[in-house]
């Protein structure tokens, strides 16, 4: 467990995140270009439905069906479970309850990077399949909890617009988009992209966690605004739904490493699709409430602690 | 210089209602539009942040009365939940037939 | 269309200076700023090149009283030594209180 | 705050007159100018998309008799075939020595 | 030739080309940022010219001479070719006529790297000096369909401020700057560079031909205000340009996989450096039109059915 | 000599610079977008930066003492002659003087990484640890240039600014950063990110260095206002503290590709961490001098003859 948590928290990727976060702590003039990490961001996502893709066309069907209905069943769950939450123990107001809950229902794609890159190098790798269930743990979520506010009344955005934007959003598009690519294309097809797509990835990563360490930084000064509980909450929720993705991924029939991976997608919260379909769909909501939590909380909680903890459950529930 | 007087509104708005308000502008007359990303601050806080999409910048030159069509539809449209400004000034222009709807010279 | 009259501040400055300028305007009380990279050329020569970083435009609607703050601490402070120029215009906006402090309505 | 009236000429143009545009309006008598990348759309339908190069905006402040001059060249050299716009603007800017050729000052 | 078609349309790149235009028709908010996009195009040029220039350092003289000669010529005649159509069957106004035909007679050097891949993929390789003729087919044509306008009495652009957009555009300038680095440096001194410019390139070509996709379906919304004629011109031209290329390739003593991918060129219609240079030269003539028809039409009607018929057509006459 | 000299002057890396500063004197209308070039800067120097601090994981501390103190004082030292040349024979005012002294003190990356390449390619490689030589020699030079210039009464800009400028620049924040991160994750935990950060790194150099052709050729132009003294300046200085260093690297204990390394790197003036300083802590000071001194004349100087001439020197003193 140890040696793990250490090798990940060592990792370029991960040291890159602290070290944007050291940077605007210094208030450093550096400053990642906007149109740099938006092309990261495409590449990413378009680079993990490729290998998803391609995956999926070299695995039986049957493989694949238990751990999707296990992942669509926890993406319409988590919102539900962490709506709850807020509003008993939180008290919070329904529409920011609802916006959060469809938030860390949903998944964030570089927190998925990032655990599978943790398995493999624990030598538990997990199925190559896997970025097929980051899709379809993105959308249903984001669904759930724009119902649950939509189920109460009048509502100022458009249920029809924000729908649209979570279905046609970038991040969808892009890993459905390339998961169909390359799963056409198969590993022959593949073959010639992969320099580009396959080899760059983790260095592509390390500078796209640069930024990120940037932004969680800034984010993290509206600490006070949001409240000690929301700060608790995005410790907590994480680890609750972390387990319970471990725990069922293992049930589902994934290896160690697919339990731990789905473990740390399940504990994950959006920050690029779930913050543009609620900007739509609840305007009313507060961002400062689900962008701090999950930007500035969980995400970087998750990519320090969290997946070397789901990966050592995985290893007690699995082994 | 043969200069003729219109509005210039401008319109500073997040990325996610940037297409519904060109569409909109258009459909109220305006005859074109000019457009960049930006960054902001305001009530609503930051927008417009390197990992969010950008916030854009909307400016249209329009006739005094589309201009008024274009600021109240975008007022009681989205002022209320959106991260949206819109303000208006005067401006000269050369070819001031371009600027108003079918052409009628202003 | 209900507007009131303000004051839009446009400053254009390097990009050193960027941080602290967004600071001050803050300070002495705009509620908000708008902001992209530009490009420029002026007696010292190009700004904002390749190769160094853009130079920015800040754009800040507020009151009367507040943009000669605004114009007097940036001439006092910035002129004799960088890169910034600011001029002010008048805006009708919508939304009057938004941009006075403390909201006072405008 | 001790300012002077300019004129604040702000030119949309496709990316290929650019640099003619540019000089133009030195040779005119143009202390500086500020540019940014814009996309727009108009009359002769979208310029400044993704897969070619963007349109610019460029603002010069200057005095109202190089303000005619430059939106008289604009006009009659550019108008018929090209994508571009010219509006003027008044601006109260500071230093208004600064914008004035040969620095008489305003 | 069926099993190349569909080795061809199911590559990623053309793929990714179709899941461009998918995200626009379905109004996706994916954005490929501008200057990401225009990055990928430097590099694609770039890294054709280096290519090519680094082949031509192994290239005995001799071998070129034939086929640049052919290029130039057909560089020539297909402009007025393309020119005579429109006016005779179009009846098209003189100078839209004259702008198609420079973007007709020119390259699209995006369909010659798909060619390139396609004719590889199909076991028939082109010679390595092909983007040599790229860069000697790219000029001619633009040259000759603006002095079929300006023979024609006063025109509103300025014929030198054409020439000089021509030779010294982007594309030229990277493509024979690219060759001439890549001829001096020769194998040796190309290895350092190579992982970036040869390894990557596939992958680059496929993330730049999802902004492709996008510019493409954003460009047939205007279909209607082309009307049909323009349509069938897009298609029926380039039929007949590539044959002729094919056909005059095999006859200059190229491969067949060259005879190929000189077919595509000559096939293919600019929509880079042609629009820069006639937006200049001849600034009357209508966007709508040679856009609408180099970049929604032709571009797509060769990347997917246009190539593999070239490379069919090559075969038989080659074969 | 005349191979090394040829082989550097014919490296892609070189030919890219020249085809830069040839598409300025056409008036090309090629343009590397502004985002792009400050990605590659940013690649670069996170790149140099990963490369220094996995050799300083490998290298036992005692072989970087020596080499590091001479970095240190050649830093305090070359500010000081360059800002008495400029005094004394160029009659220079206090001001300028001084802020040209902060950038021929300190460094810049792009020399050192050209220098490292053509070392490298001459059969003699510099110690991997130069990079870490590079972070020392950027700071102290800039600290000594503008005391220089606050030693003498009143400033207009502010000595804390200027110094956390130089502190927490983007140049030293991504170079120490990077080097701590080769540092902690060793060459295991380097593997996965090399293919983007060390395969890929020539090749961006190389169109790095195509915008520095372009921006150090619209520098020239204003060399008339500069005056003929600095150009000579430019020349000869580097030349002065490249021997300089060259010497005093070998005493040090460096390598014959070491020392020319050091040389190269001590003879070179900085063009982006000194203008940013010298912006804030000396805004009075002219930009046109010491950026045209820097980029139009210094830079170009190095990279051509420079680096070959302090190479020989090295094995001349060295072997
Ligand atoms: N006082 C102001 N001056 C200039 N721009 C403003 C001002 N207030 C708001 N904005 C712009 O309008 C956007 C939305 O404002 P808000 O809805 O108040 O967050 C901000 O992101 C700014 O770009
Ligand atoms: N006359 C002008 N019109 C528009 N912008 C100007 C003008 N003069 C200066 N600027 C802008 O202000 C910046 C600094 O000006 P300067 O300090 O004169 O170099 C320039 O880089 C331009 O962006
Ligand atoms: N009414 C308008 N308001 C604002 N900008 C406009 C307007 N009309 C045209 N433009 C700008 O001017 C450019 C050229 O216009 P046009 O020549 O009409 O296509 C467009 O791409 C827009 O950027
Ligand atoms: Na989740
Ligand atoms: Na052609
Ligand atoms: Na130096």
């Amino acid at each position: 467990m140890l040696d793990v948590l250490l090798a990940s928290l060592l990792s370029p990727v991960v040291l890159a995140f602290v070290l944007g976060a050291l940077a605007v702590t210094v208030k450093s003039d550096l400053e990642i270009p906007a149109p740099l990490y938006r092309a990261l961001s495409i590449y990413l996502l378009l680079a993990i439905g490729l290998k998803g893709g391609k995956a999926l066309s070299e695995t039986p069907l049957t493989e694949v069906v238990g751990p999707a209905l296990a992942t669509v069943g926890l993406g319409i769950l988590t919102p539900i479970t962490a709506y709850t939450v807020l509003r008993r123990l939180g008290r919070m107001d329904r529409t920011n309850a609802a916006a959060l809950a469809a938030h860390y229902g949903s998944v964030s794609a570089v927190t998925f990077i990032a655990a599978v890159t943790v398995a493999q190098f624990a030598g538990v790798p997990s199925e190559g399949f896997m970025p097929a269930l980051v899709a379809l743990l993105e959308v249903p979520a984001i669904i759930v909890g724009l119902m649950i506010a939509y189920a109460r009344g009048e509502r100022a955005g458009s249920w029809r617009d924000a729908m649209r934007e979570v279905v046609t959003g970038q991040s969808i598009v892009l890993l459905l988009g390339g998961m169909a690519i390359g799963w056409i294309a198969g590993s022959e097809g593949m073959a010639p992209v992969e320099p580009f797509f396959v080899s760059g990835f983790q260095g592509a990563l390390t500078l796209f966690l640069l930024e990120m360490g940037m932004a969680a930084a800034r984010r993290l000064r509206d600490l006070r605004s949001v409240g000690m509980f929301l700060v608790g909450f995005g410790i907590a929720m994480p680890i609750v739904h972390g387990a319970l993705g471990v725990w069922v991924g293992g049930l589902a029939g994934l290896s160690v490493g697919g339990a731990a991976v789905l473990g740390a997608m399940v504990s994950s919260a959006s920050y690029i699709a779930a913050p543009a379909a609620v900007r739509v769909g609840l305007p009313e909501a507060n961002p400062a409430y689900y962008l701090t939590a999950s930007l500035g909380i969980t995400f970087p909680f998750n990519l320090t602690v969290g997946i070397p903890l789901y990966l050592a459950l995985a290893k007690v529930l699995g082994g | 210089m043969q200069t003729a007087s219109y509005r210039l509104v401008t319109i500073v708005a997040e990325r996610t209602v940037r297409d519904r308000l060109l569409n909109t502008i258009h459909r109220l007359g305006a005859t074109g539009h000019t457009m960049q990303e930006v960054q902001g601050e305001g009530t609503r806080g930051l927008s417009g942040a390197t990992w969010e999409r950008p916030s854009v910048k909307i400016e249209t030159i329009v006739t005094e009365e589309i201009a008024e069509r274009i600021a109240d539809h975008v007022a009681e449209r989205y002022f209320q939940h959106h991260s949206v400004i819109v303000y208006l000034q005067d401006v000269e222009v050369l070819r001031g037939s371009k600027y108003a709807p079918q052409n009628e010279e202003a």
